[in-house]
């Protein structure tokens, strides 16, 4: 019965729509609304303001219009050091990365019995990715800062969804709802004490006289630089950021049907191959929801990478730092911060998708 | 092809040992931190004996237990307000149609999606801004005027915690069974009554669980508050940020033992309660899962195979934390 | 026409429902009678559940209205109509025990304590769920659960009862007791009952009357004998239970019967089509229930009496209860007949597949429009 | 009984959200007691805290505040809280994070029955940008040199009234009439110190003293650390080229950043938060440093030295300021007026470990205090003075925010 459309999801025409339904609508939406769009629709439109103006010595702007902030943005695009070398150079990595990667792909493609092209483009998308990555570490601009947050961002979400997975699984496979309750809430304690407290105690356990690598020592292995590196950035973000893949992805596990997983396997599938076929697609919204909230989060972390990578890694949020404070240039920083959420919204927009983001919202 | 099922046991195993491995990964840094607050050494790194002298140092501490109150006090203010609307803005979205749904959904989810730290800049850019202004046309002098403190940093909070609060009430609105709803009206119920007595108790789930990941991000939120506070309005995370320039001192290792303890303790209690109520409402191996086969009951009448199976699709089950998604 | 007053009576004038361009219910008109046990019954998406819906209040009609007990409602909303509901999928509160969800309307009406508890009480015996009171309906079976969904909505004692395929989520056992235990409170309860089921058997064997619908309209209302024997379109008959559908030519006729002639060449009598019969050439189809086709070697059937065909029987099926012979006639449609098995005779005596047979029935085997 | 199986359904979840609240009430309330009994004897056991000696021969400096504590709480208020019927009860104050005992405050308070609620920044941007927000509600802000500068020329500073501040009188001349703030209009002398070269002696066979051990030849690649600050770091950088700490032209800069872009592969890390308590643990062995911090770290460790390397360094001095819209300046000046008393600024500097600008103060100062500065290399001789330059800091230096984007950038 349920092809009668009971509950049309478009707006529908004014007389078929219940009045009553049309008038409660203004004073359940009003409150809400109007307060997230005071605090983030206008002060986001003040930014794009902000990016015309001119910088004030000791913060703030001189309400007198210019184009020089967008000016400097594209003018340090072009002052850079690396030349079409560099760009060679990263063409020829990420071809080889192609190369490297596509041999596991097809293997594992194989395997699953799936079509080969999908691994191919997947094996494409991580030799872009090294390529990306290589322009990044060689060009000296901004565009270098923007292209590796994206990059630690998107290795940031890959290795939470590896992390989430199986937790999430093992969560969801607990019979009785209390144990399920303890095992999420166990996720979330941790992150009622301060995030900078947590990551002082990374510090130290990863110092160079910390006690991984002293116990590295007494095993006879040369102790290692685990800090300031991008090894302790990624790591940090993704213990920033893992409760917020884990809790979608949990919920969208709980949803899924076991008994179709079992259909699968009865059909003759191996287990990988459910796990691609029929899991995966199962958790797809919990995937999409905790992987925008895992990439948005450590997009624009601040200070995973100013504890953790200390001013040897940087991330945007750190040139957006300097801009609105070391430098005093504001309206150079607010054009940063402009161009930085309309890459992350875009490149979200693609990403996720129409249908998806019908979801996802 | 050959069915192969050999290894069950195996990947069962490695999801068991990779989740301990994140349970690892999350409670060690917490270990450290509670191991310094007993200390002796002040500068951490070294153990240089047990002692509780930092947990007595810490109630002389007022800097740190006004800090710590800030952000108690701006959380649970702000995860209230939050609740109130989130919930609300969930409601508006996934029980009305209207004209402009899909961009006030986009407005809604904006907090989730914008970057932190764009934010907070353009919190303080307009604040300065309009509390100059305003400033200006009630005519405040400097020691009356309206200033940043704890209501910028809540209008701030409140912004953010109830795009969280909606989406994940959202996430537990939609797997209600829209019929309940129909149902307390059908027996008379108008909009309040239905609300208060049948769609509230159902989704408390997601509601609590909302208001918890609200709590929990303006707790721990520093980005957007450090730009937003005002005098007096220092929160933990700033104090503590302060403190890095030396060392964090073992009185923050302390006070964050405390709130870890406390909270430990509190969500235990809660998940006290819930096993309680929940083993209450239904038959002690679950109410929703297809295990929940039926048991031969006193049943005057009509004796059936089939319990369980058609309710399975809107679990009451009160999950305390409903996830963050449909 | 002024609509009945009386108490129970429900009335849909032109009772119109859009959602943007999908076109749910088109002009229906619907007169239920006091007490009525009336049935909706249509494939999924004919509109049954939409017109339910604005019975009950929770869909607006885009035009026409909606009377209950002779009361314009149209613009009331649910939550102060006389009627009350049994949802498909029971919607019961999952938070309250079975005696506070049996209670819920009288709480809201604000009655005292002591005539809620006595109804409840009652309530619940009329359902045979006296001593489960105190559960939660987690810990209910199906059938329970809807007993409980039906005492909820009873005890309000509302003036229509409206049902929404209530049964559809119980296996076929349960479904089958369910029907007389609806049948019974029916009866006991001597209110109006509105059911809407995509099951025939269920409309067929509960109903005082039926209104078969699809896309939208009503394609016939009538009591369940009307819609079986004489179903007023194609989609009615096809829809209620197994039909040979014929195609086949009016030659001729007058007001008592209409003559047709089949493809395959025989010349067939059945009922009147309409008023005053059809012109000569107008195409018919006639449907004949396959329980009333007679199988017999080939002339051994009167054609006085009864419409005869010719063809050769493809086979014979074993059915259990019955035996389902297939005939394909000369030009290649096929007519299905059906026969009790009666202990130790064949149904159809010696006939084997493959032998020609005469297929025949009375003459009054309903003709249809096409 | 249906009933309150029903209720008690309900209350569960209730119980829930109630038992979050309870518990933070307690918190709450506990922190309410503690504000009442914090007073009588904070000073007493909040002084020594963050300078608690780190091996028995050091003697602790913190005893020294102690002879002058039992007249700071019987004397009268007389001199130290000016006028009682101009004084406000409470003043907001913006200074460096962990730059002053609080015991500081809590005895004003005690004296002159004026509570202080002390912000902190760590950044002088940070502060510069709140006071120019407007309406900042801060009635005192201490910055360094050059943002006095800035906010002076934005007009966001009130000139200062000196029949208000008799202690004026006790500040070294040397450090008064400074670049920023000619005749001292707008700001006094808080703190002062150097930035140089902190480093722990054992990791050497011959102490450095030049910016080479970080820049050219950096023999412990992974153990040392630059600050992060845009002009430290580049400034050193400058002068180690030969070029003038406040050099402005793009070709200097161009060098500048290439050789600190060469330094940054064996740095550890561009930090001005974590090196101190690094320094202290081994976890970094050499470090571009202000000096007050190296002699933190050697209350921790006395490995550490400090020097200032032969090309140069910098001083700076962090300085009392009111901002033009404070709330309460009257208030604002008794403050700076009480932090310049002897004995007060004794607690500060005791603290702080900088140099005071203070003449009536070093008499006061501890063994301890004296023992750290001797023991660090910090003391400040007319040789080392003559090698110190002032931060200048205009328009045209906002290329070193261009140069340093670059540092970040990279990596």
């Amino acid at each position: 019965m349920m092809a009668e459309p009971t509950a049309p999801t478009t707006a529908a025409d004014p007389s078929s729509t219940r009045p009553p339904a049309r008038r409660r609508v203004a004073p359940l939406l009003a409150p809400g609304l109007l307060w997230i769009a005071v605090a983030y629709v206008v002060p986001g439109l003040l930014v794009v303001v902000y990016s015309f103006l001119t910088p004030k010595l000791g913060g703030g702007v001189v309400w007198e219009a210019t184009l020089d902030s967008w000016d400097q943005i594209v003018a340090k695009g072009r002052r850079s050091t690396a030349g079409w070398g560099t760009v060679g150079a990263a063409v020829l990595r990420g071809a080889a990365a192609v190369a490297v990667a596509s041999v596991p792909a097809v293997a594992a493609a194989r395997y699953l019995g799936r079509r080969i092209s999908a691994s191919l483009a997947l094996a494409a998308l991580f030799g872009g990715l090294v390529a990306v990555n290589h322009l990044a570490s060689e060009y000296n601009n901004y565009t270098a800062v923007f292209a590796r947050s994206v990059v630690w961002s998107v290795l940031a979400t890959v290795i939470c969804i590896g992390l989430a997975l199986p937790l999430a699984v093992f969560i969801s496979s607990r019979r009785s709802p209390v144990t399920k309750n303890a095992l999420l809430i166990a996720v979330m304690i941790p992150f009622w004490t301060s995030m900078l407290v947590r990551t002082y105690a990374i510090r130290f356990l990863f110092a160079n006289t910390g006690p991984l690598n002293n116990l590295l020592e007494s095993l006879g292995l040369d102790r290692i630089v685990f800090l300031n590196t991008r090894f302790a950035v990624i790591l940090g973000l993704v213990y920033t950021a893992l409760p917020f893949m884990i809790l979608p992805l949990y919920a969208a596990t709980e949803r899924v049907d076991r008994a179709q997983m079992e259909a699968a396997r009865d059909l003759g599938a191996r287990p990988p191959q459910v796990f691609a076929d029929v899991f995966l697609p199962m958790v797809k919204p919990g995937l999409i929801v905790g992987g925008v909230m895992v990439f948005v989060l450590s997009v624009s972390q601040y200070l995973v990478p100013t504890l953790l990578g200390g001013g040897k890694t940087n991330m945007i949020a750190n040139l957006l730092e300097l801009q609105f404070g070391e430098a005093f240039n504001w309206p150079l920083g607010a054009a940063i911060a402009a161009l930085f959420s309309v890459v992350t919204l875009a490149s979200l927009y693609v990403t996720v998708g129409r249908r998806d983001q019908e979801q996802f919202l | 092809m050959s069915r192969r099922h050999p290894g069950t046991r195996m990947p069962k195993l490695a999801i068991g040992s990779a989740s301990a491995l994140v349970y690892v990964f999350f409670y060690v840094p917490v270990a450290v931190l509670v191991l310094f607050s007993f200390n002796q050494a002040r500068t951490g790194g070294r153990w240089a004996g047990f002692t509780t002298d930092w947990y007595s140092a810490l109630a002389d501490n007022d800097r740190l237990l006004t800090a710590t109150w800030n952000s108690l006090f701006i959380a649970i203010i702000s995860t209230a307000i939050a609740v109130v609307l989130g919930t609300m803005l969930s409601l508006a979205l996934d029980r009305r149609v209207f004209r402009g749904r899909t961009a006030a959904q986009q407005v809604v989810y904006l907090p989730v999606i914008a970057p932190e730290i764009v934010t907070g800049v353009a919190l303080l850019a307009f604040f300065s801004l309009t509390l100059g202004r305003l400033n200006d046309m009630l005519g405040r002098s400097a020691q009356d005027a309206i200033r940043m403190g704890r209501p910028t940093i809540i209008i701030a909070h409140v912004a953010f915690c109830t795009a969280f609060v909606a989406l994940v009430v959202r996430a537990s609105l939609r797997t209600l069974d829209p019929s309940l709803e129909e149902a307390a009206q059908d027996l008379g119920a108008n909009g309040w009554t239905t609300f208060w007595r049948v769609t509230l108790p159902a989704i408390m789930p997601g509601v609590l669980g909302g208001a918890l990941l609200a709590f929990t991000l303006s707790l721990d939120n520093f980005v957007i508050t450090f730009f937003v506070s005002g005098p007096g309005a220092t929160t933990l995370p700033i104090e503590v940020f302060g403190q890095l320039r030396r060392t964090i001192s073992p009185e923050v290792n302390a006070i964050s033992t405390l709130i870890f303890g406390a909270s430990t303790l509190l969500l235990t209690g809660a998940l006290g309660i819930q096993s309680a109520v929940s083993r209450r409402r239904s038959r002690p191996d679950g109410d929703s899962g297809p295990d929940g086969a039926a048991v031969a009951r006193p049943d005057a009448g009509l004796r059936n195979p089939d319990a369980g199976a058609s309710h399975k699709s809107y679990p009451s089950n009160p999950q305390l934390i409903g996830g963050g998604k449909p | 026409m002024e609509p009945n007053h009386e108490r129970g009576t429900v009335s849909l004038r032109e009772v119109t429902k859009r959602f943007g361009d999908t076109l749910a219910v088109a002009a229906v008109d619907l007169e239920v009678k006091a007490g009525e046990f009336i049935s909706l019954l249509g494939p999924s998406g004919c509109g049954k559940t939409t017109t339910l819906r604005m019975i009950s209040g929770f869909e607006h009609p885009s035009e026409g209205r909606v009377f209950i007990s002779g009361r314009d409602v149209t613009d009331t909303p649910a939550h102060r109509r006389t009627v009350n509901s049994v949802f498909q999928s029971y919607a019961l509160f999952g938070h309250m025990t079975v005696a506070d969800n049996v209670a819920f309307g009288l709480r809201v009406k604000r009655r005292d304590k002591k005539t809620i508890e006595a109804k409840v009480h009652e309530a619940l015996d009329l359902v045979q769920l006296l001593g489960f009171q105190s559960r939660y309906p987690g810990q209910l079976s199906g059938g329970q659960q809807q007993r409980v969904a039906l005492a909820r909505a009873v005890v309000n004692e509302p003036e229509v009862l409206l049902l929404d395929e209530p049964l559809s989520a119980l296996d076929l056992k349960l479904r089958q007791a369910m029907r007389f235990e609806l049948t019974r409170l029916h009866g006991d309860l001597g209110m109006t009952f509105v059911f809407v089921t995509h099951d025939q058997t269920e409309a067929i064997t509960m109903s005082d009357r039926i209104a078969v619908m699809d896309q939208g309209r009503i394609h016939q209302l009538g009591t369940p004998v009307d819609i079986y024997e004489r179903p007023a379109s194609r989609f009615v008959a096809e829809f209620i239970g197994e039909v040979n559908m014929l195609e086949a030519a009016v030659v001729g006729g007058d007001g008592a019967r209409t003559e047709v002639l089949l493809p395959s060449g025989h010349r067939l009598t059945c009922a009147p089509v309409g008023a005053d019969g059809l012109s000569p050439g107008a195409p018919v189809v006639i449907a004949v229930r396959p329980q009333r086709v007679l199988l017999a070697p080939e002339g051994e059937i009167d054609p006085g009496g009864h419409a005869v065909v010719t063809g050769e029987l493809r086979e014979l099926l074993f059915l259990g209860d019955s035996t389902r012979g297939t005939v394909r006639l000369a030009d290649g449609s096929e007519l299905v007949a059906t026969r009790y098995n009666e202990a130790g005779t064949h149904p159809f005596g010696l006939l084997r597949p493959g032998d020609r047979v005469d297929a025949g029935w009375r003459h009054g085997a309903a003709c249809l429009v096409e | 009984m249906t009933k309150s199986t029903r209720i008690s359904g309900t209350r569960g979840l209730l119980l829930r959200l109630l038992a979050v609240l309870a518990v933070f009430a307690v918190v709450s309330a506990a922190c309410g007691n503690d504000d009442d009994d914090t007073t009588a004897d904070a000073p007493a056991t909040q002084a020594p805290a963050p300078t608690e000696p780190p091996a028995p021969e050091a003697p602790a400096p913190t005893e020294a505040p102690a002879p002058t504590e039992p007249p700071a709480a019987d004397e009268p208020v007389s001199g130290r809280c000016g006028d009682p019927a101009r004084l406000g009860d409470s003043i907001n104050f913006l200074n460096w994070a962990d730059y002053i005992d609080v015991a500081v405050l809590d005895m004003f308070e005690e004296e002159c029955g004026v509570s202080v609620t002390m912000d902190t920044h760590v950044a002088n941007e940070e502060a510069v940008a709140k006071v120019d927000a407007g309406n900042s509600g801060y009635s005192l802000v201490i910055v360094t040199d050059y943002a006095v500068e800035i906010m002076s020329s934005q007009d966001l500073l009130q000139p200062l009234d000196m029949g208000e501040i008799p202690n004026v009188a006790n500040i070294d001349p040397n450090q008064m009439d400074p670049y920023y703030d000619p005749g001292n209009v707008y700001s006094l002398p808080y703190q002062y110190s150097t930035t140089g070269f902190a480093f722990d002696v054992t990791a050497f066979d011959t102490p450095p003293t030049s910016y080479s051990a970080i820049f050219d030849e950096n023999p412990l690649c992974g153990q040392s650390s630059l600050l992060e600050d845009q002009r430290e770091v580049l400034g050193a950088a400058l002068v180690y080229l030969g070029y003038d700490w406040n050099e402005t032209s793009q070709a200097a800069h161009d060098e500048a950043l290439e050789l600190v872009l060469d330094a940054r592969d064996c740095v550890t890390g561009f930090d001005s938060a974590n090196y101190i308590g690094n320094l202290a643990s081994g976890e970094v062995l050499a470090a571009q440093s202000w000096g007050f911090a190296a002699g933190i770290a050697y209350l921790d460790n006395p490995n550490i030295r400090y020097i200032i390397p032969d090309e140069g360094g910098t001083i700076w001095q962090d300085n009392f300021l009111i901002p033009a819209d404070a709330p309460d300046p009257y208030t604002a000046h008794v403050l700076i007026n009480y932090m310049l008393e002897p004995d007060i600024g004794a607690l500060i500097t005791e603290f702080t470990i900088g140099y005071t600008p203070n003449l009536l103060v070093p008499p006061l100062l501890s063994d301890g205090y004296y023992e750290v500065v001797s023991g660090t290399g910090l003391e400040l001789t007319d040789e080392i003075r003559d090698r110190l330059v002032w931060q200048v800091r205009s328009e045209e230096h906002s290329i070193f925010a261009d140069t340093w984007s670059q540092v970040i950038a990279a990596g």
